[in-house]
């Protein structure tokens, strides 16, 4: 249960153990491992999106001189359902489903030789028309991408491009909508984005000679690479040592595994450590982002703004292969509101672009880009505060969600009202200037988490976890234990160790670490005061019992007759070895209960009515999350959170061609926020503590995404009277509504 | 008697039960005893799901407690979450 | 293939190294001169991971031949701290929190080094539209703006 | 052949080179363009011939008649003369806008210029100034309107042998003004969906006496839009002339649907975007007077 307690170091902003390392370039990132002997490996990609493989020769690239090792999908085993499809996406093998999708591999001397090899391999296609859009996957007669699936929970009407179905339901919606003063039927549409973390996918993979495999990668789960790797390879998971380097950015996109595999197949081959980093287009082109989505909803309210009933359906894009996150965005849609009836439905559905991978919050933005306009508009309607409005309505203790069980403790209401008392929600506008607000849902995660604490002789603390810090985690995870040890935050040392060294954790994401993992830390260090406490009453020679452990030292309690200085850390811990040895503290833990969070953004853009370019001139971004350890890493991940939704309303999109080629694999004309681009964010934090968590700690890294979308879109609708339900909000797509159809 | 809730899609496999009840002092032996009554739901709903004891979600917590007073929610495991 | 070697310098210190015509520096520095603070996100000049400064100038090393610097000055993010005390822009990254993941942090550091020589009192524009060219997505830049602005109050004080 | 990187000091070594390479060579400035064609695969000379150590190539010399500024000056050093700053407000608007402060340490005009992008963005402005290129070659010299250099996407009037020394632009009058504005999705960081650069001079009265309107990224090369020109001269730039020539550079523009934007959009914007430019030379202009 979560304490009421006073802190010392939970909330306050400690400089980072990793930081020095960050701001000197010291860090090594995935791409900065050299080994002796290492040689490079590079992929060959199709160049269409959606093809057979008749043929595939690569004798021409293994005769070159330097080239040591080619690979191909057929020296991948395949016989692990559990892992066809990633195999598949790693090195296709009946069919190429992407423009991009890897189908042979080659490693030599020197990067620049790697790629000259790749042209001497001749792949021979028989090229198929390729499904580039939901409607195209799903229309009568559409290429299919793969004959044989049947989706589960579906009647089988024959070969389809629709991979699996959800629902969820509650009362009668469609008599319920009777009841409603005002029912708004809208549709919604997103293109597919990217994550558009800053380090390239990278690795570095020694095979030995004992068929050990060892990975230096930057990834955001050891383990989980571990364990893709060891099943795309057929081999057991112990003879795959993952070290995880430090990592660029990942966001949801550096949970799954694109080359390791590869690496280890081309060293196997060569018998050297062999070096693999995408470039910037390849990430574009064959890494998983995030997919496009369209949303047909309906809701019905009364007069006074309560939501009667509602219906979603939505489709969402997977890629080559099936595994969008449609369930997830089926089961959000709903979720902030508390009303009877209701009906979702969801598509994954395939088609010939790359195959998704988690990004953020997975689903959530799409579908809340839908229900949070459709709410603004319902509040123009009602003619209802749009805050008011979702107070109304809002879920809280005791709601029942849409998939079933009811929330705890969970904090929309606090933001909502937050952000009607912010200055920014009643600060005037200017010409040309709009104000919109949206809220977010986020379910959070807890899953597998393992923490060793070790007791060094000086009585400082090692921290020992395995998940890569991708935003100050090793920060939050040395407050937690200097807060229960009653230390310096600096005399912890916290350490993100390989998976040979840590116990086994879940990947960092889901807004789990310091949630999860955190909790671990938690409880190894609570072991650790145990144990101290044993050993006080060694040296005092009393029962434990008497022996009590406040800020950092070993007292005798109250009422217990002793009468000794207290003890602290630094002094039992000079004396483990007499009182019986090493001090370590060890917990792990499935982690349960990770509270939801909810968050409220207000965003004010200016719009210019003669181009149709939105610039956001305001933004605050209001988050429950539960307890900040670290304030400025919530801020941090609140503000990081905005701007990604930001980019995602207004310019981020995939542009394809008519054959399936994506138009602009780069940063230039993918268009993310530049520094030049947003104004400062405002990132407020509330504080509901979750009720299951020893500190309250919910999840932060994933709502923040969530509600931006709607938020940016609401705003632009305020200046412009332009309602845009389909993203992104670019210059041209806004003119043309601007101006109304047929003048551009 | 634990409340189970039975998922919209997995309706099908209980003669259309929103919710049933069932003995059993686990996740595990909850699922064995709808099962039971109503074979094929365990089959239907797969391998990979989530639970939701008393509201709290448990992803892979098949041998988990569950008191007698206690609402069951199977959920569809949630792809991503990341 | 005859290499060609060039002779440089590099945070003040002589350097040598072979490289193609092709190589680029960003490449020279990671791969033959073993600077792996510089880090590669695009490769053409759009993220701006890869700053260095070649004569006080600040460019990409990505878009810089290897063989151009012959007889140049190139500064990388390794010779920014000054043995043990670090700049005040890397102070003040580590402070207010301006880095995450930290891989644009390296260009970050070099990039707003030269801006405050340059211009020891910006505003938050000048920092915002000088730092266009180093992306992050991390941040929303927010807490890297502050860091900049701050140590230029530093440095000025 | 053998893969090489040179360095001429001059000129005629420069011309030397070019010539005996031929399409194996390719000279460059500081590279911008060159080394993402190279890493795109779109372009892999073998001789890549580095001419920033001509000094002619780096020269910059403000005259009483001319301007003359050297192919291979970084942007970010023209930008720190205050003197041309103040002469050539609207060009240096341009050079300003190609790429991030990274990109200005090593990008130029005449490299802006030979790499003969439509959207390059200091094009148009030299047009608007009349600017002519001072072109090398084994032959000797010749001029080239800047006009005329481009002869459609990446390709110019340079023939076998020959460079771009330098640029000269007439010195402005007191009473002219230029501005150049360029339209993008973002604030920063992207390539023009249209540009356009006006040079323009007006008396005493306000009356509008010569006029150049270019505009950039609206079709193969650089559109010099006498039309639009012409709808301003011989009366005040008020609302009507604003008006005239907006409707004018939206009739002069020839644009392409591509990922960056579409034909019809393109067309809208160049008209809103020659008005804004218009004004803000216009401005400029009279505070010459």
């Amino acid at each position: 249960m979560s304490e009421d307690r006073k802190f010392r170091w939970v909330g306050t902003r400690p400089i980072r153990h990793d930081g020095i390392d960050k701001v000197t370039g010291r860090a090594q990132f995935g791409a900065d491992l050299s080994l002796p002997g290492m040689i490079w490996g590079k992929l060959l990609r199709s160049p269409h999106a959606h093809a057979r493989i008749v043929s595939i020769d690569t004798s021409a690239a293994e005769a070159i001189d330097g080239v040591l090792a080619v690979v191909t999908a057929t020296d991948l085993p395949d016989d692990d359902p559990k892992v066809a499809d990633l195999a598949r996406n790693i090195l296709a093998r009946e069919k190429v489903l992407y423009h991009g999708h890897a189908i042979a591999a080659v490693a030599a001397t020197s990067a620049a030789l790697a790629e000259r090899a790749l042209d001497a391999i001749t792949v021979e296609y028989e090229v198929l028309k390729p499904v580039l859009s939901l409607e195209a996957a799903l229309a009568s007669g559409a290429p299919i991408l793969d004959e044989a699936r049947r989706p589960k929970d579906m009647e089988d009407t024959g070969p389809t491009n629709i991979a699996a179905r959800c629902e969820f339901s509650r009362g009668e919606p469609e008599s319920a909508f009777a009841q409603a003063d005002v029912v708004l039927e809208r549709s919604y549409e997103t293109q597919m984005v990217h994550q558009g973390y800053i380090e390239p996918h990278a690795c570095v993979v020694q095979t030995k000679e004992d068929g050990l495999i060892e990975i230096w990668c930057c990834t955001q789960g050891g383990f989980a690479v571990r364990s893709l790797t060891a099943s795309v390879l057929g081999i057991d998971t112990s003879r795959v040592k993952v070290t995880p380097s430090e990592i660029g950015g990942g966001f949801g996109g550096k949970t799954t595994v694109y080359l390791e595999p590869v690496a280890a197949l081309l060293s196997r081959k060569s018998g050297r450590p062999v070096k693999m980093v995408m470039t910037r287009e390849e990430v574009f082109r064959a890494s998983g982002p995030a997919g496009g989505a369209k949303i047909d909803l309906k809701v019905g309210a009364t007069r006074d703004g309560r939501i009667v009933a509602g219906t979603a359906r939505m489709w969402m894009e997977a890629g080559g292969f099936p595994g969008s996150p449609v369930q997830a965005g089926a089961m959000c849609i709903f979720s902030p509101y508390d009303f009877d009836h209701l009906f979702i439905e969801g598509f994954d559905v395939v088609l010939n672009k790359p195959k998704v991978a988690a990004y953020r919050a997975p689903g959530a933005p799409q579908v809340t880009f839908a229900i949070e306009s459709l709410m603004d508009e319902l509040a123009n309607e009602l003619e209802i505060d749009p805050i008011d409005l979702r107070l109304a309505n809002a879920a809280k203790e005791g709601t029942q969600l849409p998939y079933g069980p009811r929330f705890k403790a969970v904090g929309m209401i606090e933001t909502l009202e937050a952000a009607r008392a912010h200055p920014h929600y009643a600060a005037p506008l200017g010409k040309n200037q709009g104000r919109g607000m949206a809220v977010g849902f986020w379910f959070n995660n807890g899953m597998n988490s393992s923490a060793d604490v070790h007791l060094t002789e000086d009585g400082t603390a090692v921290v020992v976890t395995g998940n890569p810090d991708i935003g100050g985690s090793r920060a939050s995870m040395a407050i937690m234990c200097a807060e229960e040890l009653g230390i310096d935050v600096e005399k912890v040392r916290p350490v993100v160790a390989d998976t040979e060294t840590a116990g086994y954790t879940d990947v960092t994401g889901g807004s789990r670490v310091t949630f999860a993992t955190g909790w671990a830390v938690i409880e190894a260090s609570r072991k650790i005061a145990s144990e101290l406490c044993i050993r006080a009453a060694k040296i005092w020679d009393c029962d434990v019992e008497q022996v009590g452990f406040s800020e950092g030292h070993c007292l005798p309690v109250e009422g217990s007759g002793l009468d000794h200085a207290p003890l602290s850390v630094a002094d039992i811990a000079k004396q483990m070895a007499r009182t019986g040895g090493p001090i370590n503290g060890q917990a792990q833990l499935n982690a349960r209960g990770a509270g939801p969070a909810f968050a409220t953004h207000l965003c004010d853009v200016e719009v210019d009515p003669e181009t149709g370019k939105v610039d956001v001139v305001r933004y605050t971004a209001i988050q429950d999350v539960g307890r900040a350890i670290h304030p400025s890493y919530v801020e941090g991940q609140i503000q990081g959170g905005a701007a990604q939704g930001i980019g995602w309303a207004l310019n981020e999109e995939y542009v394809f061609d008519e054959a399936g080629r994506l138009e602009n694999p780069g940063f230039l004309d993918y268009r993310m926020p530049v520094a030049s681009d947003l104004p400062m964010i405002d990132a407020v934090i509330v504080e509901v503590p979750n009720p299951t968590h020893p500190y309250g700690v919910r999840g932060v890294g994933e709502t923040p995404i969530v509600p931006p979308l709607a938020a940016v879109a609401n705003a632009v609708m305020a200046a412009t009277g332009v309602r845009m339900q389909s993203l992104p909000i670019s210059p041209p797509r806004l003119l043309e509504r601007l101006l109304g159809a047929g003048d551009v | 008697m634990s409340t189970v809730a039975i998922p919209s899609s997995l309706r099908v496999h209980c003669e259309h039960h929103e919710f049933i009840e069932v003995e059993g002092g686990s996740v595990h032996a909850v699922l064995a005893a709808v099962d039971a009554r109503f074979p094929g739901f365990r089959a239907a709903l797969g391998d990979s799901f989530a639970v939701a004891i008393d509201g709290e979600v448990f992803q892979d917590a098949l041998y988990e407690p569950v008191a007698p007073e206690s609402e069951v929610h199977f959920l569809p495991a949630l792809a991503g979450g990341i | 293939m005859a290499k060609l070697h060039v002779e440089t310098s590099v945070n003040g210190e002589p350097t040598e190294f072979l490289c193609e015509p092709h190589t680029t520096l960003l490449d020279a520095l990671r791969n033959d001169i073993g600077l792996t603070g510089t880090k590669e996100g695009c490769a053409t000049g759009d993220c701006g991971a890869c700053s260095v400064t070649l004569n006080g100038r600040l460019v990409c090393s990505c878009l810089v031949l290897a063989a151009e610097v012959s007889g140049q000055e190139v500064g990388t993010v390794e010779g920014v701290a000054d043995a043990e005390t670090l700049h005040p822009v890397q102070q003040k990254l580590l402070e207010h929190a301006g880095l995450q993941c930290g891989i644009c942090t390296p260009g970050v550091v070099v990039a707003a080094k030269a801006l405050l020589e340059r211009d020891p009192n910006p505003s938050e524009r000048d920092v915002r539209f000088w730092l266009a060219g180093n992306l992050c997505r991390c941040t929303g830049y927010d807490k890297i703006i502050r860091a900049v602005l701050d140590a230029a109050t530093e440095m000025r004080a | 052949m053998q893969a090489g990187f040179e360095q001429p000091r001059t000129i005629e070594e420069a011309t030397a080179l070019l010539q005996k390479h031929g399409d194996a060579a390719r000279p460059f400035a500081g590279g911008t363009d060159l080394l993402v064609q190279m890493r795109g695969g779109m372009r892999s000379p073998d001789i890549l011939v580095d001419l920033k150590r001509i000094p002619e190539l780096g020269q910059l010399e403000i005259g009483s008649d001319e301007i003359v500024i050297g192919a291979a000056c970084s942007t970010a050093s023209l930008r720190e003369n205050a003197e041309l700053v103040r002469l050539l407000p609207g060009l240096l608007e341009a050079a300003e806008l190609i790429g991030s402060e990274q990109i200005q340490g090593r990008s130029s005009i005449g490299g802006n210029l030979c790499n003969a992008s439509p959207a390059a963005d200091s094009v148009p402005a030299l047009v608007a100034n009349s600017a002519v290129c001072s072109v090398a070659g084994p032959d000797g010299r010749r001029d080239v309107p800047a006009a005329e250099f481009s002869t459609g996407p990446g390709s110019t009037v340079l023939g076998s042998g020959e460079l771009l020394v330098s640029l000269r632009v007439p010195r402005p009058a007191p009473d002219a003004g230029d501005a150049y504005l360029r339209f993008i999705p973002r604030s920063e960081m992207d390539i023009a969906v249209v540009g356009v650069g006006v040079a323009l001079t007006l008396d005493a009265d306000g009356t509008c006496t010569a006029a150049r309107v270019a505009l950039g990224a609206v079709g193969p090369t650089v559109i010099d839009a006498t039309t639009a020109a012409t709808a301003l001269l011989g009366g005040p730039i008020d609302t009507a002339a604003l008006e005239r020539v907006s409707e004018a550079a939206r009739e002069a523009a020839r644009p392409i649907d591509d990922k960056r934007g579409t034909a019809a959009y393109r067309k809208h914007v160049a008209g809103v975007l020659t008005r804004r430019t218009v004004e803000i030379a216009a401005r400029r202009a009279a505070e010459g007077n």
